[in-house]
């Protein structure tokens, strides 16, 4: 049982700190700008949440970061998520952040400070699976020489510095034998390139043809890579459900402005009733998933080593949850939702890119089962 | 009276030292079910002295009403404490001491809008077990339209003449009082000129028919009034309506948000039924493990344990939103999603079941009734459509046509 | 490619003549007085259906038959479900017609002049699944020895003859080793109890305690009662679809005319659009499912052996468009729905157990699923 | 021209050794897709040779309309032998010679409301390519409301002005000729004083501009009327407007019955697409075997088949329907629920195909444009919502508020 997953005062502070600079420096113009430019991310952006702590969110003090925690960091995903801020933001500041937590200081200042980028480098298919890893890291006397392809991953272009997750041992789709290696994104032999998805944000395609590691770029122990990823992953999972929870929250507050305003057959089109139940609908449905994933930041902040579960549950309803938001979103707005003019698109786009990251419904749904006994 | 700490560890021991000493084991092994409920009244069968005792025990600490204040018969618990309580009753497998509607709907109408006289009349009456209210808002034809209310009542000068009937009045074949709308005024707008009245079931014209639901007998009665006194004040000169005459429309909106959230709670984890306290995943591996090899029964029932935990964690936030100052009209998101989800999970539990689930006797007994009962739940209290309606129209602010 | 699944004039006279005679003779109260008296069906009613013709509908002429065909048994059960009348239409006239196809004749005429009843024995769990059989028919000399239990047999307690599946040779999960009996109902060892459903029709459970059968008994082949057994199942299961279809239709029918009568909020609750759109929704979903059915009956008709995938789809869209058009019956009317004084409920109970019966949705659609190859 | 025979088996035979001597083989031997569809037109880019040729031979036989009159450059044929003829082309991988708007709506409304001269001039023009047409209804700001026309044509005596824009005209920007709904007079009620005009894309203040989708770019266009000039009849004597003047909304009413049973033929098992003739199984058993070991995309994947099935079989019921004597305002439902589940279908696709589906250019490039396209087949011809309004108001006949 986790302490009330009502805000507490602080929470409600960062929320409207968030939401007023996002609001300010990101809205969803800004989105639609840097994806005319072709631009990825913002870095001054980023540059800016360093400054406000936002990247050493779950780093103590003394390595620089504002140690707020897990729910706090879902709160700024999910304002993040509303306005569609590109950052590499899961990535580098919860992420890697959390798989660091044990490592040098040098390693977590630079994430604090925002002059580190990281991508985590894990899946080798369309579908999210860790223990599916195949990307060989032969031992030869005391380094390791890393050959293989990982696909989708978040940040990977921009990436000054890359997690990987390889294979010291054992085959595909054993826990055992996964080592978790902390590589500069320049290092000899890999080559990066740059995917063009959907939602506009950088995804790349990771080949690593002979990349030559030492004992010290392993994360944790050897052969047991999984051990540091796992809260890696279930923090990336939970912020990235806030985040989806925004991109609900994003799409549904346009709807219902537009429902409010739009005149159809001589009325506002909000008055018919159809269309409000649908719009209550989806109300009920943003709750409950919002208590998932406040319930999500609470069990990592309280008791990371028991939150599989409740992450699970905030992903499966967070993916679920953003694909009717978006859905209806585009529905109701009528054809102008379908332009790319309007913003509805970036919302629906970023829906779908977030319901394959770190695990879709399906993955996610048999996790809880599997918690459950069944 | 006994006080009880406000240390909320102190409060826990004390409170589980309580249980162990005042509620009898022979009642904490029993098992839990519909006809254990403890419903108290004048002419209540204890199911076995332990359940009288357990009850008068608990009433004599106000903890049949752990959140009333104590002049009224309650404990003056905070709901911090009150979940302890209830806590530790879990623990030891302790029953709910009593139930009614007096607890769950007359008093907290009381103690918002009543005066304290009523307050100290009606309140102890109901927490010490004696009397069994029960309720009546709907009536027949009316529907969800509950504020279409045509029972009258005639002002007679010193009493009210009572005329009509009310539907779904639960238990009214067993209550000793009803708390009901009544139009005190013809004239009035639809939505004014009811008022909240309190009326004698043992009085001369009241009389009840049990309602029988697809689902088989039920404790929905309907309750005719055919020319029934009500005085406009009793012996001590209390009044019979609750809040202004004319203004019981007020009452009845409180109290629906009340029953609203209620209801909802059936979609929670811990709906009781056939299930008890397990998981939908628990239930089917006590039965054929080949059923999860379906892959449409499978992620159905991922799919509802997701919901239904969500569906938790929503009311928990709920709660303690409702105690830090209130969720307004969003309550009847709580109605609207606990019972849908309720549906989904009685239907899963139909299919996995399979050909025994349809039968009314066989292994899985009570599921076919439970499952037809759901269907209600979306109705009762308000229907899942009025649901919508209240959050498009108060919660989202969409505009009228 | 089937013919026009639009109706011939045969079939529109058809359909109108069982309608007339079903709304004078066997309207749903009828079936409320049945289930009042404890009576799971009307054996005068059967007695009009015989002299109609119906009983022989799959029958030659000169076994007494009318011959009429499948789509011709899906009107007529269409019929019946959207009034509600119970019978053992589709156990004896359906089922044990098919089956029996190729036997003597006066196992036919039996069926064809209503004096045999037929109920088919298979399923030994509660779930639908032939093959799982492992009621034992143990051979001695040239006579079978019958022990097992069979459950869920639909016309169970009034059958006067069982068509029993029992496994001859194998073990339960393989096709082969199965073999269909046909028995009097009163032999000896061969104990019935009836089961009190919720759709109030006669389903028993069936006890063989060493039951004698003979080769006369077996239907088609001894180990290879499936051949025979397939296209009964089949049949049964296109005519229980029409039966859904219109146990689907008979509430949807219930529920427009109480939308366009009722008033609540001073306003005729059919004018509210939430319910005209659910209502409209469906409509369509019925008018889908009479599609698949209409296209059931026309391959059983014309191609039985290649009919599987279009009964599956028929009995899966039935199965889930009675689902819906029951639960949106109940809830459109409002507690009055809830009340056992008003029909409603009666078609939510036998669409529940129609559900069930010969294969839940999931085993039809993984029928579909091995028909198109995955 | 050729004429064909009425006898079933004959008439077979007779078109399959049509299609293998007139359509060239290097035609049949290429991959269908978008870019392939022959258009037709005054500035069509044939993408070769013998798309033209194709083109031509079918024309002169009345076969790209095989249903419409000989006189009027149709081939004449029964529904049953356009079945036919188009199993042939099927089989013998021949790409349909020409599609049009003009074959698909305005055809269809000249046959129907137009004058025989009109006929006469228009329809062969259709027929044999020379001409190609394109769809003013839409309005921008109007949305679903079609009737709510602000697009104006000023009455000069002898020609009206026409000053407005059209939204979502497809392909304008390669069309010869608009059919579009202007109003011609501002007094009367909405519905009425709205005429169905025939102009000339090449007329002065005629300009287009391409719009960009959410999936990138499109064939939608605006369409804006700067002063047009619109003779109120051609040099032949023919109106400019089809029907009465003032009639233009039975007209477009007419056609948007048409439209939606075209558009709710995306439900049905020929989609095209991704997916081109396969199933949704099919498709999967392509990609990685282990996806179907989930049971979400598994039992997600088994209902979308089934339903497409079915919907496929719904698809011809009508169609027979249609031509026994009409389907009415049911066609609604095929609009409807064939769009609605197009969609469907395109979630689990881009389900299935994870990381790689959400690549604009990877291996699945066409999948996520298509999957976004889909967005609007709820949306152009109708929304769903006013399908559903047609069919509780039309077709179930429940009361209006």
């Amino acid at each position: 049982m986790v302490t009330s997953l009502v805000p507490t005062e602080d929470e409600v502070m960062l929320r409207d700190a968030a939401r007023g600079f996002l609001q300010e420096s990101s809205p969803v113009s800004a989105f639609r700008a840097n994806r005319d430019a072709g631009r990825t991310y913002d870095s001054g952006l980023w540059k800016e949440m360093a400054q406000m702590g936002w990247t050493g969110v779950l780093l103590p003090e003394d390595a620089g970061g504002s140690d707020m925690g897990h729910r706090a960091a879902g709160i700024l995903s999910e304002e993040m998520g509303e306005v569609l801020a590109a950052s590499p933001f899961i990535s580098t500041a919860v992420m890697a952040a959390t798989a660091l937590k044990g490592a040098a200081n040098d390693r977590l200042t630079g994430i604090a400070d925002g002059s580190s980028i990281y991508a985590l480098a894990v899946d080798e298919g369309p579908k999210h699976a860790p223990l599916r890893t195949g990307l060989k890291a032969e031992k030869s006397g005391n380094a390791f020489r890393l050959s293989g392809r990982k696909v989708f991953v978040a940040d990977g272009a921009a990436a000054t510095r890359v997690l990987v997750l390889a294979r010291t041992a054992g085959s595909p789709g054993e826990a055992e034998g996964l080592t978790l290696f902390d590589l500069d994104a320049d290092r000899a032999g890999l080559s990066r390139s740059a995917k063009h998805t959907i939602d506009e944000r950088d995804h790349a395609q990771l080949d690593f043809d002979a990349v030559e590691a030492t004992g010290d770029d392993v994360v944790g122990e050897v052969d047991g890579g999984m051990a540091a990823l796992a809260t890696a992953l279930k923090a990336g999972q939970a912020a990235l459900s806030a985040e989806l929870l925004g991109v609900s929250a994003g799409a549904f507050g346009m709807t219902t402005g537009y429902l409010k305003e739009r005149k159809q057959f001589g009325r506002t089109i909000g008055s018919f009733q159809a269309l409000q139940h649908r719009a209550a609908h989806l109300f009920s449905e943003i709750e409950i998933t919002a208590s998932a994933i406040a319930n999500a930041g609470r069990m990592m902040d309280e008791s990371p080593e028991d939150a599989e579960i409740a992450v699970s549950i905030a992903k499966a309803r967070a993916t679920q949850t953003a694909k009717l938001a978006v859905s209806e979103g585009v529905q109701m707005h009528g054809g102008i939702g379908m332009t790319d003019e309007f913003d509805m698109g970036f919302f629906m786009k970023r829906a779908r890119v977030g319901a394959e990251w770190l695990g879709d419904y399906g993955y996610h749904a048999a996790r809880v089962a599997a918690a459950r006994s069944f | 009276m006994a006080s009880f700490s406000d240390d909320l560890d102190q409060f826990r021991s004390e409170v589980a030292a309580f249980i162990a000493e005042k509620c009898p084991q022979k009642l904490r092994d029993m098992p839990a079910n519909e006809r254990t409920i403890c419903w108290g009244g004048k002419r209540f069968n204890f199911s076995c002295d332990e359940q009288r005792i357990w009850m008068e025990n608990a009433a004599e600490v106000g903890l049949t009403a752990p959140r009333w204040p104590t002049e009224y018969g309650g404990a003056g618990l905070s709901r911090a404490q009150e979940k302890i309580f209830r806590e530790e009753m879990a623990k030891a497998n302790a029953p709910s001491p009593l139930e009614s509607f007096g607890l769950w709907m007359l008093g907290p109408a009381l103690l918002a809008f009543g005066t304290h006289e009523q307050k100290l009349k009606y309140l102890p009456e109901i927490t010490n077990g004696r009397v069994r209210w029960c309720q009546g808002y709907s009536e027949p034809g009316a529907g969800s339209d509950l504020a279409s209310v045509q029972t009258r009542a005639e002002d007679k000068g010193d009493h009210w003449v009572v005329n009509g009937s009310k539907i779904w009045t639960s238990y009214a074949n067993k209550a000793d009082w009803i708390f009901a709308l009544v139009r005190t005024d013809r004239e009035a707008p639809k939505h004014k000129g009811i008022s909240f009245m309190l009326i004698d079931m043992e009085a001369e014209g009241v009389s009840t028919k049990p309602i029988k639901l697809i689902s088989g007998a039920s404790p929905f009665c309907e309750t005719f009034f055919d020319n029934v006194t009500v005085p406009k004040t009793d012996d001590e000169g209390n009044s019979r309506i609750v809040g202004e005459l004319n203004r019981g429309w007020d009452v009845a909106k409180h109290l629906l948000t009340h029953e609203r959230e209620m209801i909802g709670g059936g979609g929670s984890g811990a709906a009781g039924g056939i299930l008890g306290s397990r998981s939908l995943g628990a239930f089917i591996d006590t039965l054929d493990e080949t059923l999860m090899d379906d892959p449409v029964i499978r992620s159905q029932t991922m799919e509802l344990e997701i919901d239904t935990l969500a569906m938790g964690m929503t009311l928990e936030r709920y709660k303690d939103m409702a105690k830090q100052g209130g969720v307004g009209h969003a309550s009847a998101m709580l109605k609207y999603a606990g019972t849908e989800l309720n549906k989904r999970r009685y239907e899963v539990l139909m299919s996995i079941t399979g050909s025994e689930g349809v039968e009314w006797d066989g292994e899985h007994g009570s599921l076919a009734p439970e499952w037809l009962r759901t269907k209600a739940n979306s109705i009762e209290g308000g229907t899942s459509e009025v649901m919508l309606d209240i959050l498009s129209k108060r919660v989202l602010e969409l505009p009228s046509s």
